[in-house]
């Protein structure tokens, strides 16, 4: 029998749909993540979720427990956090990442720290779902992965599935975790399908997964760079490049181990990463790396990611601000001259 | 409200701007010829116009995500709108802002602004730079029902209100935030009513006449200019389109969306200005000749205009760098 | 609203018990035995053990800064709170929050919060559990007259009521934010007038009189606990030391302190339950006898107890860390 | 006649003072940077900030050009963006960098992103001061530096003096700049003394400096960690090991020559932040280092920082949390083994 495949949205609504059916202290918040609150009966889970990847759950789980908000993000993910400090396991959406500024308070000084502040006489089992990206000529405010800046922040996890087999797995764990987890859902892979297993699974917070095995050259990537990097490898290969294509999946916690592991037996790294480059993703595991692997390092390590600059919004602009897999591979040969 | 001549022409040839520019984008991008996410502004024109029909190039607005609307009545210049909606060169932001940062900051349009609510303490600053420089500047800021949750509307109001500084707060209440029901978000019946909590006065007017918000905002403007602080003006309207472009609007009811088409403002302006006979047919027309073709020769200019260049990309990100 | 003799007995303890605690900080403080940023609480106990004398320990509430006297409202051991100011490991954060992060989950106290207006959002967070859960659990926000003007305020006031959760918000209005008089920070009379924008009964209590803000309160809760929502509630303060602890507190007038200081709402209540007969003047000096040898036992404890080992640094930052 | 010595506490003010006597579009606002407003006039200019920086200014300016704010961040904050981007050249102080979570969007979305946006058509000369760094105990929301993160975001530019000159030709340099400048004043510095000329002059944003030759390691430290570093120099001088420390002095945009020419010459690298370790300045700066001067690199780049926590309050913890001289000097002799 053929395995089932899902889309990346498919998998994200089937992991919150089998949480929400196995634990009822799990309740959905955000915008329009039903549409139409407050409506008739017949205009109500109207939207489910702006790009509709909470569409049902609604419908199956009722008001209670799927909470259309107001447009206040620090007042609801506020609220997210203070009921997960009291007993609820709240997912709570950030429709976009850029929409940090306006909640990140609550996110980096609450939830982040409430524990450790604390004496640890508390846990903050939420889950933060943002959507990241580059793609769709969303421009400077609504394109931004930003993930870095959560990476950064102590007591905070950071989560960024390239399939929509990780995607469920890592949003269970996430779910699970007692921890605040920030979910980072990339727009452009909604549409992506990979086989997803029916029954709930749970790819474990901070191990990465090789993606393409290789010993030229070791790709670090995240999310839809993954793509890239792979597309990269694809055409390396072709002049008998091998490399290996490495996605941590999560950020904070990162798996140190099997990155180093890598790098050990190829001797070469790239980072290909959609966040900026000045203290970022990129720079986290190029120093990672330096520090740790220095003496197996052939090459200097290298970075693809976009320039220091806001996304542009004119397509012909985006598409060359994002990393190719071109630019990748040209990076690649870098290391191996 | 007496309105002259002139006044009457021009308010009503924006408008229409308006209108045949968002018919045509809504068009465009069904067609496949617009990316990203637009939001159409057409229904609400009465609201725009009613305020900007107040001010001089040199006042200043602050919008939103649905910002072509106050564009156009602040006097932007819509092939450049055009143009940026594109990704063009010619755009208003050179292509680099697209619908949700259209800007025109000479014209004294601050930016449309992605992000709901962000708009308020921005506009609190160029009234701060209108009273620390001692001019009669004023400032509107535009924003919607779903924007009276932010904090920032609540920050920005009190902080208007103890500095008396010359903002007219606009609150477009079109009844919806994307899928959401104002009656869903809001505990109380009128954003309005929010304004006595800071001391300001509270407006509410009907934002499908023109002449309605046209009074209303006129004294709003004669207080700020004068140094008597802001106002609240919640105008009741009604977008025609969906929240953005690709919204099915499977969330509002059929037969309150063509109560509100029968109340469209600029058919309502038409009809008021034909029986004072402030205007003729024949003026009407012609505007709408007008209009109609400076919306088709902005398609055309966007449509031939070329492309940034990819050096673009690291452009205006500061105006010095080492 | 009447009083129980016990519940008395109660109110004066908690009252004296705060006052007793500060001062004692205030001079630990000035003898350089504490560091930090330390904010009393001396001259507001009336507020937070009239609102607490309705709860709980299974209700909650959310703090600011200045929350030693909310922690021993909500029966926070004083050993435990002293302890963590030291920043010994016996304190109620193993040392690791010091003041302004001091917390009691178990008691339901959901900590102090170096954020001016953190809590608030929390605050309808817990809110939301008990109504998620259908218990009927209450949570109170409390809140400084300067937090009013933030953005969090009006979100989770405007969830609240929207929700109808069973919180109540209360405003410790004691005149000043840091060294910003109230009349400066806002252009109304009461923060309470802010309730009507959001459909909120908004009440305002005398917060130097335990009765008053008592049986305000407990309207407030019973509110809360029907399921009737959140109530907005103002009680007029002062404190009677400086900001924080340090401050030469030059921006009051001497006047103005005296005046307060004779309103003291320890003194109030004591001569209140004395003429009503509720209590003896042997309870009361009792209770000050027990409640100084308390502090006094704190301080001890706290000084003998040890400091956190280094190793904790690393832990409490994750519940599961790889 | 002795150099004229000031506080960096001074500095800053006397920076603020000359500048606004020199262009009256400059204006202060912030939190009770006078205290007293709308006091009798004996109760105004009651603080001059929190710490007392601003000190005498509302005395000499006047309440229209020096703003009480109310706590709202996004607002007066948001507000000083838009009178930059309409004509007045506003300084506005957050008073804690922790405090950033309350009004992040109108930094990194509205200030750093609109001329970008707007096709350059417009310029938001705002600086914004904001006290970062622990050592007063204040524990884990009044202690981070978080630079980091504003580092990380196109459109800011981001410095922090390590002293007294730095402080006044810095801060003279961003209030000039058209540019939207994060200045951060660390806390624990306000009291240390350098010689200052009276007179006004720039030090240039994006120049570092050379606080100490040497020729066998280099350190580059940030604020406070310019001081530490130094102390492990001249622990390390005992020894005859010869320590050159790096001062960038501005994060964003930052001086890569200086940094890489001084690695080139000594062939080895320590940094010394006292932020968290994950996507922060040391990671920028190791991956800087590793991909542009990895041939002259005779050992891996070293970071030392605080760990991935919040920070603590109790002073024995918060002392240990913060990197020490010895921790440094460790660094560096692990680099020459
Ligand atoms: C801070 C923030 N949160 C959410 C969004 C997503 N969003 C864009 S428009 C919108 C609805 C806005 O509703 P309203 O203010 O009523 O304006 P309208 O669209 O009706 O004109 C939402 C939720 C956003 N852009 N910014
Ligand atoms: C977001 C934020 N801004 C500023 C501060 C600094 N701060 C701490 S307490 C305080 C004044 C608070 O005044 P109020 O809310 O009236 O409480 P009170 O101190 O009078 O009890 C300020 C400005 C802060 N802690 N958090
Ligand atoms: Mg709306
Ligand atoms: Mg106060």
């Amino acid at each position: 029998m053929a395995e089932r495949e899902l889309t990346y949205r498919e998998a994200i609504n089937e992991a919150l749909r089998q949480e929400m059916r196995r634990d009822d202290t799990i309740i959905l918040m955000g915008e329009d993540i039903a549409g139409g609150s407050g409506q008739p009966k017949e205009l109500q889970d109207a939207w489910g979720g702006v790009l509709g990847v909470t569409k049902g759950l609604y419908t199956e789980f009722g008001a209670d427990r799927v909470l259309d908000t107001p447009i206040s993000e620090s007042g609801y993910i506020g609220a997210a956090i203070g009921a997960a400090a009291t007993g609820l396991r709240p997912v709570a959406e950030l429709m976009f990442v850029g929409f940090m500024g306006v909640c990140l308070d609550q996110l980096f000084n609450q939830a982040a720290k409430l524990r450790y502040m604390f004496g640890g006489k508390a846990r903050v089992p939420v889950t933060i779902r943002t959507m990241i990206g580059a793609g769709l000529r969303a421009a400077a405010q609504h394109s931004t992965v930003d993930y870095s800046v959560l990476t950064h922040f102590p007591g905070l996890k950071c989560v960024a599935p390239s399939s929509a087999y990780d995607a469920k797995g890592l949003l269970i764990a996430a779910i699970r975790d007692d921890d605040p987890v920030i979910f980072c859902e990339h727009k452009a892979l909604y549409g992506e399908k990979s086989p997803v297993p029916e029954e709930s699974y749970v790819v474990p917070l901070g191990t990465a997964d090789i993606k393409r095995e290789g010993r030229d050259v070791t790709l670090v990537a995240f999310a839809k760079m993954v793509h890239t990097a792979l597309a990269a490898a694809d055409e390396l290969s072709k002049s008998g490049i091998q490399a290996e294509v490495v996605d941590p999946r999560s950020l904070s916690p990162l798996d140190e181990g099997t990155i180093l592991e890598s790098v050990k037996k190829t001797h070469r790294l790239v980072v290909v990463d959609e966040d900026t480059p000045r203290c970022g993703m990129a720079t986290d595991i190029v120093s990672l790396v330096s520090q740790k692997a220095f003496d197996y390092l052939d090459a200097p390590p290298q970075m693809v990611t976009p320039p220091h600059t806001p996304v542009p919004f004119s397509p012909v602009l985006e598409d060359s601000y994002l990393p190719t897999p071109e630019q990748v591979a040209d990076a690649v040969r870098g290391t191996l001259d | 409200m007496h309105l002259k001549r002139e006044k009457a022409l021009w308010v009503y040839e924006r408008m229409v701007l308006i209108r045949k520019f968002e018919d045509k984008v809504h068009d465009l991008f069904s067609a496949g010829k617009i990316p990203g996410f637009v939001h159409l502004y057409a229904g609400e024109e009465a609201v725009a116009v009613g305020v900007c029909a107040h001010f001089r190039t040199d006042d200043f607005l602050t919008s939103t995500h649905r910002g072509h609307g106050h564009c156009i009545a602040k006097g932007v210049e819509v092939r450049g709108m055009m143009a940026e909606l594109f990704g063009k060169a010619t755009g208003s932001c050179k292509g680099k802002g697209g619908s949700m940062h259209i800007a025109d900051v000479e014209k004294g349009m601050l930016g449309a602004n992605g992000i709901v609510g962000g708009g308020a303490p921005l506009a609190c600053g160029a009234a701060l730079t209108a009273r620390v420089k001692k001019t009669d500047q004023v400032t509107a800021c535009f924003f919607g029902d779903g924007g009276a949750s932010q904090g920032t509307f609540h920050e920005a109001l009190n902080l208007a209100s103890i500095w008396k500084l010359p903002v007219i707060f606009v609150c477009e209440n079109n009844l919806y935030a994307e899928a959401s029901p104002v009656k869903y978000t809001l505990n109380v019946e009128n954003v309005a009513d929010r304004a006595a909590g800071y001391g300001v006065p509270g407006v509410i007017a009907d934002g499908m006449s023109f002449f309605d918000v046209y009074e209303k905002a006129g004294e709003a403007v004669r207080r700020a200019r004068a140094g008597e602080g802001p106002t609240l003006i919640e105008a009741k309207t009604y977008r025609f389109y969906g929240h953005f472009e690709g919204d099915p609007v499977n969330y509002r009811p059929k037969d309150e969306e063509q109560a509100y088409r029968k109340r469209d403002p600029i058919t309502d302006f038409k009809q008021k200005v034909l029986a004072k006979k402030l205007l003729k047919a024949d003026d009407l027309e012609k505007i709408e000749k007008e209009t109609q073709a400076e919306v088709d020769a902005a398609l055309e200019f966007a449509e031939s205009s070329p492309f940034p260049k990819l050096e673009e990309i690291l452009t205006d990100v500061y105006v010095n760098y080492p």
